[in-house]
Parts: structure tokens; C-alpha cells; sequence
């Protein structure tokens, strides 16, 4: 096992991964910009090295002083966490290129699984049900209408370089299909220099439902069950929820498998996410593979009793995993509010010194935070301060604990997403758990808070 | 200012923020110690608090600033490795009490194999040498302090 | 900051809050102590927050003491239901203006079926009637200021 | 089900109460003496009635002031949590004849179980094993060499009015019989001025062990199983877990057999403890049957998944349990650590302002406390401030998790137990599990905090 991890990250995760670190006995180093020096984060790690000023780009993202950090104090071991560093294949390589063990999948997993097409390629070459759409870009207009009467209309045309929904049109006719795509390669020139456009098929009401699958490096994968993202601004998950209100036994069975078949046909290792999109009559379709711990992993853990941080550490240690598939129960249901530094209605970021931070407590309730009273949330980071997840015996009891914890949770000085959290859970529409991730678009434009 | 008097500013200002006030002021024989805030929104220095593993984040923010106005400090760019001299069997770059020029190499920060020379930005008298040869150093950490020539 | 002066400051907080105050400053010796706050309406005493079921616990704690050191509140000393009159056909014991005497009946609490009958503890005038007839009433909350007789 | 609960408690448990009956969607009344006016379990409540001054008796014992607070506030139910008016047949004989709701047993079960001698004769009758020991107090020497004979030596010589360890004598052998008697006898007479006295089984390493029963007006009974409550100081308990180190499968079968045997015997209902003394040869015996919920209530709900206030609260209303023994599954483990305002080393009481409160969180940890930063520990009241509640796969992965909570729990202003939980929970003898109730005076008399 390792002697002192390194922790490349800041925040809650980076306090998530000293505090599995603590239980396992393994030391840590935080490193932390010039604006952290004094956070929960940096505090509660053995040791702590200054890597850089604010901007991230010249401390969290910089490679040379994250690794002469791990020199310096003798780490044996990175992790990640989320963002930052932890998809960056270049890093990864550097980390094995010097005998510093990057928890998480090799540089090669996410070098392949990091580029979307060569990603796709590979599970269409096992059998695996990806997005239905057109192989890269289109060549011209015949070749657009033949792959659009293949996946039958409605089609969406999306440009390459696109994102955030610029050059992006839902074409329901064939005879619309030239003139969608026309205008979406100006917009996608005037926005991303680069006009290449593709097809994929267009679902009305999708749903986000993504398999946490863990493997070690003897072979053995298990999946975790599911997790319900569907409820997303701008492709950001807000609420994350496990098991998922439309998924049962088989479906899960059957989703599990194809996640499972992911990891095989990669040999992939470590946690990873396979993310599928779930339409409404049940079939579902590899969206991506997310090569690294998610924002949303405590609802996993919550409902199957398996902490995910520790057995990153023990696969990347080179340890078979404890469980097969078979052990692997859900016990209730789980449900995460992230709780962001922002203005609930405009969604502009509020930074500032947080006066008051009383954060909820007992039963079914866990909260992951680095964030405390006089603390200062910076401009310079990703808003989200908190998050609240609640446990019960069902969904419903699971949604009232949530709905409780967020009425006591105090935070002062600074807005939050706190109301809007309380919005979306006492929606109908949500507590039935009939809805798609078009589901907050439509509660924004419709909302008084 | 003192451990004690850090612990007791950081209480008052938790008062201050709790019970919403704008000004605290609290004198003890010759010490005496006043907050005060505009309004709600501005108040600041949270001073870390907890860490007893000694050699803090702010351990050597304050260390270099006895009477700063006058020195400067040089302080590292990158994180790694502080070296002396260019190679264990020569002489120190600097010693303290030496005279530098502006360029003058100080020492070496080796990071990932990569010898960074750091040199002095202007010319002057080497009043102290802040770390071991061969410690570690963090980013922004000072490694010399220099007393500028007039 | 010792736990003693810690018990000074959060003495003064309430003080200030309670009294409405904006600034408060003591001296004992060479330890002085100064609170301030800019206004009235953003302190925090924990008034009790969540509850939008009016009449919380400082709720009356301020109204009698408008300008108090001369008028005298009359608390009940049970949690009850508050009655003005002996029986709903009969007239009120007292109103505001009255001149009662010592030992006079002011009121009625009722808890869990008996009568506390409220009696006047001094000669003196009834300027206010703090709560309604039939009101529930808590422990300690004020139902009556007097002016006392000089 | 009840529309509206009074709460006849004050901190940790009165907040713990509030937020079962938040997310059971049942309005709260608080009821609070002067110095509380300001605690968090007041401020989350729906509606607060002040009963009295500082001194519980004139307050949170004071049974006209709390019925009317229940009465001007049009309350249903009243839940007494635990200590205060918990226990008190007289209280809830009232609360049934005024058509209040008492959630928990009926009169005739708090008045019958909390007469120990009572109690001692219906367990009997029905066949229930009982601490040996002599039927009532001692007639004369002869009777009492007779019952030690039976009994078997050592025994012990116990005052009927005796406590904390004062008119109390071990015997081993029949010759230090009556001089043992004697002396106890002196020794009462002096301390209680009453020198009845019997004899009792002496075991020289006894473990508590409880085990936890809900029942319902219908007839159905559970038990979930154990906890282990080992950890005294002059029996009063500081560390709990569940399951206990030393109970398996088998003997948990057999203990929750005979504690199903209680609640038939005496028609139990509502939620209640049967606690026993567990030997070195796994054999055990009731000691009493505690009518309320207990303190160490949480280290059930983390392994069984079950709330345990909002199940009081659904039987009390009459509803049927909506499980059965058989769906009753412990998962992982559970340990608690009480955080006392106490000094660790002579456990004088430390009353004071809280300067600083920051709780721990994250994966697996659970704080009920009702304390927040500048509140005031009052010198009134019980110097429990804070319950830290840890959950794990097993039983060393819940102990990691309460060390590192533990070391995360910043307490200023006051002193609190946590140095000396810190040293029980690294205790190698604690860490193997097999300890008895002597263990902490052991680790007091030999400890360097």
C-alpha cells in the first residue's frame, strides 16, 4: 500500500481524499495556490506545498510544480480528484515515466477514451450500442439525407467544434435537412472557426443515466448500479440520484452488462463512469466514458456501502477487489444536491466571505464540504461549495431527508443554489421521477422562487 | 503578533460576524485590539487556525518582513529542490554579508530534473539566507533576503 | 482572551441587542471592552428564525420596556390560556387606564383547567394590556405594564 | 397520523425529534426554560412555548406548564426523548386522560417495568432469565448462605438503596458471608439510612449488551438487533456499537428471542430496550427493560437502515409495523462516541461559551449534536453536547472512520471528552474487541491523556 498520497486538487474532493487517506493510514500532501493557504483542505493533510498563485493554470493545472511537490515530500502516489488534472493523459504518462503511481486508469485509457472518436470506434468494433449517428463528419448533402433516413427523423445536426447548444438544429423532414445544416455551419464558423458538421439521432425526452463500474488489474470488474443525472442546466447535474426512478432490476442488469463490456473491451482499471442516455422507451446508448471519480460518486456509495476513494487507492495499489458482482447490494436510495456559490436566478457566480456556514446534520444526512465559517469562496474556482446527500429507506424518504437538510442548511454572505435545490425537490413532476433533463429548463422558464 | 493574540482576533471576529456588529474593540494592560467592518459583507482575516504540524501554510509569510519596507525578498518561482552551489564539491553561490549584482545567480531550484537559477534582481548586500542547501521549497516561499544598495 | 472576558463580551452582545443599543464601552482597571454596532434592525440574537408562526421568543421580550426603568411588567408565571374576565358574560377584571391596587386581580391564566388568578403586586396605573383575550401565554411573558403610585 | 408533536425535551434529542417530524411532514411545537431560548432545536421548530426558568425542575420537569404548552398550542402528541419526563408513569397517565398521545409504552408498562422488583417477578413468572440473585432482600444469615450456596460463590452483597458502587461487597468464599453483610449493611444504614440488603451473581467480567425492540398496538414485534455498551465510567455509558464484537449470528437469534419474550410477556409497545448482562460463556441475563428511546439509538438506525423516532412516532399513532423480523438485515457497523462538556481527566462538568464548533463530515460519519458555534453550555443540564456517529463496512473500517471524525472535531471555549474517546477508540485491547465494563477504570487508572 502507499506511504503518502499526494492529493493534485482543492476543495471538498481534495478533503473527500485526505479523509479516505486518514482511514487507510496513508499520509497526505496538499497542494494549494497562494488563495488557499488557509483551507479546511490544506489544514486537515499531513503536509502542504504552495504550487502557485490563483489562477489555476499556474498552480492546479501546472504539471511541473504538482510533480516537484510529490518529489520534495517523498509521495508515492497521486490522486486526481476530479477536473484539473485527472483526465489529462500527458500527466498520467509523466507520473509513470518517474515511478509515481497516478490513482486512476493508465495514460492509455485516457488518451483513448478521452478522444470521442476513436472512443466510439472501439465499442462499435465490440458490439457496444453507442449514440446512433453519422460516422464523423458529413461529406455532403446525399450523404446527410442517406444517414438521416437510416436513423430515422427527428435528426440533430451538431457542429464538431460546437458546444454549450450553438450549431446545433433539430431537423424533423428531410426537406428542412439542407437549410439546418447551412445555418449551422455559419454559426458554427462565426463561433468555433471550424464548420464541420455531424448527424445524430434526435431524442425528445432523454434521460441521464449513468453505470459506476470498478476494476482492478487482475481482471476483476464489478458495476456499482446506476445513477440518475437527468436533472441538468447547460449539461451541468445539479441532482443526482441511485438507484434511478425508471430503472428496475433488469434494466439495470442489462445496463450494468454493456458497462461491463466497456471495461473488457478496454481493459480498463480503476473507477469510471459509462455514461448512457436512456430514451423513453427503454433502450439506451454509450453517450461517453468518464475515466475518473465523479462529482456525484457519494450516492454510489451511500446505497452499496462501498467507498469508492478508498478503492481507487487499493486498485491503483495494485490490490484485487474485494467483491464480485454478486456482492454488491443496494440498500435505499440516495439523493445529492450540489450546492453552488451562485445567484439561484441568473446563475451569475457570488463569490465572497461566507459570514455564517451552518451545515446539516443527523440522520441519513452526509455533507461533503471544505468550506467554514469566514471562509472566503474564490472567483477563481468551479462555484460548487457543498454538497448535501441524503439516505433513506426509499426515495420518498430519501427526498424528505434531502428536503430537511436543505431547509437547515444556513449559509450567509454569499448567495447559494440553496433555493433553487429546494424548488426542484418539491416539484411533482420530479417527486414522481417521471422526468427528462429538459425538465429544469422548463421549471427556469416557468419558476417564481 | 502572537499566537494568543492571533487565537483572540480570530474569536472576535467570529462575534463580530455572529452577533452582527460593526466594531469590537478589547484593551488588556498594553494591549489593545479593535475590529471593525463597514457592513456584513467585508469582513476577512480568517487567520488559520487549527494546525498543530507545526511549519504552517503562513509560517514563512511572515517571516521575511521583520522591517520589510527597506529588504527584499527573493522568493522561489517554482517548487523543488534549493541548492547552494551548482554541484555538492563547489563553493555556495552567496554566502550572507555578500555583496550581489543585478543577474548574480543566488542558487538553484531544481524541479523535475530542471536547474532553475534564480538571480538577484538588483544589486545589494545578502542580509540572510532563508532555507537549508538542499530542502524543499514551495512556490512564493522566500529563499534570501536581500538589503538593496541605495 | 480569557473565558471570563469571552463571558463579558457575549454579557454585552446581549445587552446591546436587547436594549437596542449601538455602542457599549467598559473599563475595569486596564481591561476595556467596546462593542458597536451601526444599526438596530440587523441584530441577531437569534431571533427565531425559520418560524413564520409570528409571536417567537423575543417577540415580547422587547415591547414593555419602551422607556422602562418607571413602569413595572406584570409576567405569567404559567403557561396558560389568558382570560381578562372571570366568565365570558362579566366584565374585565381591569383596562387600560385603571387604577388598581396591591393584590388586586389583573387576570385569569388557566392551565390545564385551573385558574391562576394574576394579581397586582403594587398600587398603581394599567398603561397597556399586552395580549388578547383568550391568547395562549407562555411562561414569562409579559401581560401587563403598570405605572406604579409614587 | 399526528398533525402536530410537542417535543418535551431540549438539545440533541429534542433536534433529532424536530427533524424526524420535518420529514414525516408534522409540525413541532418546542417547549424551552429561559436559558434555551435561543438553541438550534427552538429555532427549528415550528412554533416554541417558554415553560419556566433555568432549573429543570421548575421547567422541563414541570408537568402543568408542559401539558399546557401542548394545550394553547393545539398539540396531539407530545414525545419525551429520553431523561426528563421519559419515564414518568404519572406524565403519561395525564397525557392519556387528556387525550394527548404519550409516544411510547402506556402508564401501566413504564409504571410496571420501572419498579425493578416488579418487573424482576413478571420476567420470572415468565420464564425469562434474570440476573441470579435472592428473591427480594435477605432474611437472615442462614437465608443468605442458603442463596449464595445456590447461586454459587463469588457473589455479590448489594444495598437495596444503594448506587455508584456504595454499599456493595464481593464474596468468595461462605466464611466472609456475614461480615461482608455486616458491613454493607453499616455502610447503607450510613449512606441511605436503609440497611436492606440481597445477593446477586458476581461476574468478574461482564459485558452490557441491549437489545433493541419496536412494537406495535397490533401485535407484531421486532427486535434489530444489539448494541454493545461496554464503555462506562460509573455506568454511564461513553461509547456504543452495533453489532457487538462478541455477538454472532446465533447467540444474536437467541438474545432477540428472549428480549421478544419480554414484550409479549408484559404486551409491550412502542420502541424499548432490554438489557442484559452477557458473561465470559455467552451466557446472559436481563438486567431491566429500559421504556424510551435511548441515547444510542443511532448505531441501530446506521446498521439496520430504520429510523427509529419516526417509527415511535407511526406505532404510537397506531399504525402496524411495516416489517418483520425476517426483513431486519444488519449492515456493516456502527460505532457512537458521546462528546461530554466535561474535563477528560476529572470529568468535572465544563459549562461556558463554545467559541469555536466546527463537527466533522463526509462518507460515513453522522453528527447529532444542537449546538452551534457561540452558543452557551449550560451548567443546568446534562453535559452531553455532541453524539458522533460512525458507519463502516466493518467493524475497523467504522473505527477508522470515528478516529478520523474524531480528530476533525474542533471544540473551543470548553472542555469536552473527545481527547479521551480518541484514546479509547486507539486502545489495542478496545481495537480487538473483547472488553469488559471494567475496561475504561482500567484505562483511567493507568492513562496518560
Amino acid at each position: 500500500m502507499f506511504k503518502k498520497i499526494l492529493i493534485a486538487n482543492r476543495g471538498e474532493i481534495a478533503l473527500r481524499i485526505i479523509r479516505a487517506c486518514r482511514e487507510l493510514g496513508i499520509k497526505t500532501v496538499a497542494v494549494f495556490s497562494e488563495v488557499d493557504a488557509r483551507s479546511l483542505f490544506v489544514r486537515h493533510a499531513d503536509e502542504y506545498v504552495c504550487i502557485g498563485p490563483a489562477d489555476s493554470a499556474l498552480s492546479y493545472l501546472n504539471i511541473p510544480n504538482v510533480l516537484s511537490a510529490a518529489e520534495i515530500t517523498g509521495a508515492d502516489a497521486i490522486h486526481p480528484g476530479y477536473g484539473f488534472l485527472a483526465e489529462n493523459a500527458h500527466f498520467a504518462e509523466v507520473c509513470e515515466s518517474i515511478g509515481i503511481t497516478f490513482i486512476g486508469p493508465t495514460s492509455e485509457h485516457l488518451a483513448l477514451l478521452g478522444d470521442k472518436s476513436k472512443a466510439r470506434e472501439t465499442m462499435l468494433r465490440h458490439g457496444i450500442p453507442v449514440m446512433p449517428g453519422s460516422e464523423g463528419e458529413l461529406r455532403n448533402l446525399d450523404h446527410a439525407v442517406q444517414v438521416a433516413g437510416e436513423l430515422g427523423y427527428p435528426v440533430m445536426v451538431k457542429a464538431s467544434a460546437g458546444g454549450g447548444g450553438r450549431g446545433l438544429r433539430v431537423v424533423s423532414r428531410e426537406a428542412e435537412l439542407g437549410k439546418a445544416i447551412l445555418s449551422a455551419q455559419v454559426e458554427a464558423r462565426t463561433g468555433f472557426d471550424h464548420d464541420g458538421v455531424y448527424l445524430e439521432k434526435y431524442f425528445p425526452e432523454p434521460r441521464h443515466v449513468e453505470i459506476q463500474v470498478l476494476a482492478d488489474e487482475h481482471g476483476h470488474a464489478v458495476h456499482l448500479g446506476e445513477r440518475d443525472c437527468s436533472i441538468q442546466r447547460r449539461y451541468q447535474k445539479l441532482v443526482e440520484e441511485s438507484p434511478s426512478p425508471v430503472v428496475d432490476d433488469s434494466l439495470r442488469r442489462e445496463m450494468g452488462n454493456v458497462a461491463l463490456k466497456v471495461v473488457k473491451a478496454v481493459q480498463y482499471r480503476n473507477a469510471g463512469t459509462v455514461e448512457f442516455l436512456l430514451d423513453q422507451n427503454r433502450k439506451f446508448y454509450v453517450m461517453e466514458v468518464n475515466t475518473r471519480i465523479q462529482v456525484e460518486h457519494p450516492v454510489t456509495e451511500m446505497v452499496t456501502g462501498i467507498d469508492l476513494i478508498k478503492e481507487q487507492i487499493r486498485v491503483a495499489a495494485g490490490m484485487p477487489l474485494r467483491f464480485r458482482q454478486k456482492d454488491i447490494q443496494l440498500h435505499g436510495h440516495s439523493i445529492e444536491c450540489r450546492i453552488n456559490a451562485e445567484c439561484p436566478e441568473t446563475f451569475v457566480p457570488s463569490p465572497g466571505v461566507v459570514s455564517r456556514f451552518h451545515v446539516p446534520g443527523g440522520a441519513g444526512i452526509r455533507v461533503d464540504t471544505a468550506l467554514e465559517a469566514m471562509d472566503q469562496v474564490h472567483p477563481h474556482y468551479d462555484s460548487m461549495i457543498a454538497k448535501v446527500i441524503a439516505h433513506g429507506q426509499d426515495r420518498a424518504d430519501a427526498l424528505a431527508r434531502a428536503q430537511r437538510a436543505l431547509d437547515e442548511f444556513t449559509v450567509e454572505g454569499i448567495k447559494t443554489t440553496i433555493p433553487l435545490q429546494r424548488l426542484i425537490l418539491r416539484d411533482p413532476d420530479f417527486q414522481k421521477g417521471g422526468v427528462s433533463t429538459n425538465f429544469l429548463d422548463r421549471l427556469l422558464a416557468g419558476r417564481m422562487l | 503578533m502572537n499566537s494568543e493574540q492571533r487565537k483572540d482576533i480570530q474569536e472576535l471576529v467570529e462575534i463580530l460576524a455572529k452577533q452582527n456588529l460593526n466594531e469590537i474593540e478589547v484593551q488588556r494592560g498594553d494591549v489593545r485590539i479593535r475590529i471593525r467592518r463597514e457592513s456584513a459583507a467585508t469582513v476577512s482575516v480568517p487567520s488559520p487556525s487549527s494546525t498543530e504540524s507545526g511549519q504552517g501554510p503562513d509560517a514563512f509569510a511572515d517571516s521575511g518582513e521583520k522591517d520589510s519596507s527597506r529588504f527584499l525578498t527573493v522568493t522561489s518561482p517554482v517548487v523543488g529542490t534549493f541548492y547552494r552551489s551548482s554541484s555538492p564539491d563547489v563553493e555556495s553561490y552567496v554566502e550572507e554579508g555578500d555583496l550581489v549584482s543585478r543577474g548574480q545567480v543566488l542558487c538553484i531550484v531544481e524541479a523535475m530534473k530542471l536547474m532553475n537559477e534564480i538571480e538577484s534582481e538588483v544589486d545589494g548586500r545578502v542580509v540572510k539566507v532563508m532555507v537549508e542547501n538542499e530542502a524543499g521549497v514551495e512556490y512564493g516561499q522566500p529563499l534570501f533576503v536581500i538589503d538593496p544598495l541605495p
